[in-house]
């Protein structure tokens, strides 16, 4: 085996430089790399590309980097959980590219997967399709989208091996996987790292061939965004 | 009028035996409490799972355990888990039968806005322009006016679109409505005590009003 | 949850019929419906379209439909282990449309995903490519195929439960989990069928939405190919 | 003239550390046996295994695991299983670092052909296709000339088509050569015994020869 092991987030991330484009997997606050983004708070790296399906609140999650004004451009599906995000978007200092959710899960994969573009009917008809070719299949319209790739993933998972494999829990799974295979160095963090031999191969989620490091978070919050509980 | 409660009440009967379901962020997430226990559905979440069961009590709250609309949510027996690819595999390729979502507005041609609006904020559109693409059935829950009376019922929409061509059916607080394939919302059920006129006063696109309107009954 | 559970082989192939087009899971004889396979050769339907990406031996899997002539056309990736198939081949019984390994596995992806065609390099410059619109895409070229669907998928999986969760074992997984998407009706045997709450949300391959019918297989030869052992 | 094994064991000096690796049928199987043990790689099977391990014992023979060629294998500590589109998409996105296959002819512009003899039978292409344009690095396993004297490495291939300049290395029984990006197959190693004029009255393409050539060591 191939092994990926590296000391903590500080040296998974320390080559991750002004300009970069990254991947950040998580939907809301659920599944999103605690410990890569603290570490990257700490290095206050600027003009950040950032592809991940929301943008954190204001106080957690990429929303810190908000704060600290690191992001050049954001594409994500749903941006709406954050008053600075709003501040910066309505005064030009933050660019925006919003993707219909479907559309930015599987363009991520297709650039993991070498599909260069593919035809999805999500946006037909809105301002998404603007300067995009449209066609028709079997009598429904579609658009060409495009592979995204990146040149950090940034993903998290439950427990991950040596080697990179991992295992995702619960709805903390979301774009983690899909990001996994689509960036050039792919950073995973996980709750619990483990021994090559300790997963079962047939349950690993995102095997190790996509994963270029790995490190077990030193703590992780996993902050809730919408608590709903019954009673009785 | 409808309480929100009473649309989303009308709503659970257009709910069938068997079918997979993605229910929307705010009216409809409340049809999951009105669905006949008698019909078997499974609801799904388009963060990934598929049985989307009550909320949990306060002991069993987990934080990898969450909904589209980012509420603590538990499992059934038979549930699963997948990725965001594979969630919209599912809708795109046809497999969730049925779609349930709010709108600002709503075309006589089965158009619909509800994501944006331009000067104001952009939260974006999330999963909705993917789902109405793809959904078989979509009916859409939502006010008749807004809050300063004007019609969201139109020829036209005037915001940017979510989807074209795309809404069934459209319950609101007034009424139940089908999209007329040639153009215009035929007129199925009045809520308990509106009139025919009042909703053809409220309702700025071609309203199509075949004989008697009954009035709706809920699941 | 949406019960799906059949009785037998024989009631799940009930309604198919001769002309239809079907998918079938395995890579060799790992992994195929061999229960399926069972109660088709008893029914002796005729010109049937299958999507396989082998079409077995001459005496097992798929090689038993072409021995009773049932077969008018396979799409498959690699056919090379079948006197009888290369026989009706040669002599225009049997139709074939070679697919590219990856290109099929992602044809039948696309066709259960909704995405009605992508762009893929394997087979620019060759045969394959001919009648197809090629497009740079970076500096490389890059074919149009679209995506694949069928009247019925007979999928073989390890476990499953009475709403159509599957999990598969080992390399036996191969083709199944994406032509269980791609059925406009998929059939499912399983070694083990197991009561709802049995299998892990999170260990699930293919979730039950893909499934319309489901059946645990009277019983299971798994014959293997090319038996390699090592000595000491 | 090298043995099938000799040749083999010339490829796995061409493995480097870290390297995601997928072997075709035949001569390239036999390269996994010469792999120096310091070098930590990992083999790819395309129906769906990443950490390809020895054959099985007896005992251990299991229906539910075997390689791309059907024959029954086993796993290593650290293994991942997946399913076909997975596995071409790690192939298709250049997660595979080199591909190791055999050939029926290559050509002098690195042009392969290897699934289809006209009038004779039609195997198929399997995952060769996929393979070959996909790849960043592609070294080919093959006899220089057919049984019947015929060179294999051409100026251009006669039979169907695999791939179009996607070789770049070529280990046969007599030489180790790469496919210079401007036409022409670079000699860069003899087989031992083998001298450069025998090697270029049996290449039919285009033979560059610079310089002394070394004869070949092995892994």
């Amino acid at each position: 085996m191939i092994l990926k092991t590296v000391k903590n987030a500080e040296d998974a991330v320390s080559d991750i430089s002004n300009g970069a484009m990254l991947m950040m997997g998580g939907f809301g606050l659920s599944g999103i790399p605690e410990n890569c983004i603290a570490a990257l708070l700490k290095k206050e790296v600027q003009d950040l590309t950032i592809v991940s399906n929301n943008a954190g609140v204001d106080d957690f999650g990429i929303g810190l980097f908000l704060q600290k004004r690191m992001v050049k451009k954001m594409i994500s599906s749903y941006v709406g959980e954050n008053d600075e995000f709003e501040r910066q978007l309505l005064s030009g200092e933050l660019e925006v590219e919003l993707v219909p959710q479907g559309t930015l899960a599987e363009r991520i994969r297709a650039g993991g997967a070498g599909i260069p573009a593919f035809f999805t009917p999500a946006g037909v008809g809105t301002e998404v399709a603007m300067g995009k070719e449209i066609r028709e299949f079997n009598g429904k319209l579609y658009l060409l989208e495009t592979g995204l790739t990146a040149d950090f993933a940034l993903v998290k998972a439950w427990k991950g091996d040596t080697a990179g494999n991992l295992i995702f829990k619960g709805t903390a799974r979301n774009f983690n996987p899909m990001m996994a295979t689509a960036g050039k160095i792919t950073i995973a963090e996980v709750e619990e790292l483990v021994p090559l031999g300790s997963l079962d191969p047939n349950e690993i989620h995102t095997p190790g061939i996509y994963v270029q490091r790995i490190f077990q978070g030193e703590k992780y919050e996993k902050r809730i965004e919408q608590r709903t509980v019954t009673t009785g | 009028m409808l309480t929100k409660e009473q649309i989303a009440r009308r709503i659970a009967k257009e709910v069938e035996h068997g079918q997979y379901i993605n229910l929307g962020i705010g009216i409809p997430t409340l049809v999951a409490n009105y669905i006949p226990a008698h019909l078997d559905v499974v609801l799904q979440s388009e963060n990934g799972l598929l049985g989307i069961g009550p909320f949990p009590k306060e002991a069993d709250v987990d934080p990898d355990l969450i909904n589209a609309g980012k509420q603590t949510i538990t499992m059934l027996p038979g549930s699963a888990i997948f990725d965001s690819a594979q969630s919209f595999a599912m809708i795109r390729g046809g497999h969730v039968h049925l779609t349930i979502l709010g709108a600002m507005e709503v075309s006589e041609h089965g158009d619909i806005a509800n994501w944006k609006v331009p000067g104001k904020m952009v939260k974006g559109m999330g999963g909705a322009m993917d789902l109405v693409a793809s959904a078989k059935h979509i009916v859409v829950a939502m006010q008749h006016c807004s809050k300063d009376g004007q019609s969201k019922l139109l020829p036209t929409c005037s915001l940017p679109l979510t989807g074209i061509r795309c809404v069934k059916k459209i319950v609101t607080d007034l009424a139940v409505l089908e999209i007329d394939p040639a153009g215009g919302f035929v007129l199925l059920e009045r809520a308990p005590g509106v009139s025919v006129d009042e909703i053809n006063a409220k309702t700025a696109g071609k309203l199509i009003v075949n004989g008697e309107i009954p009035e709706m009954t809920f699941a």
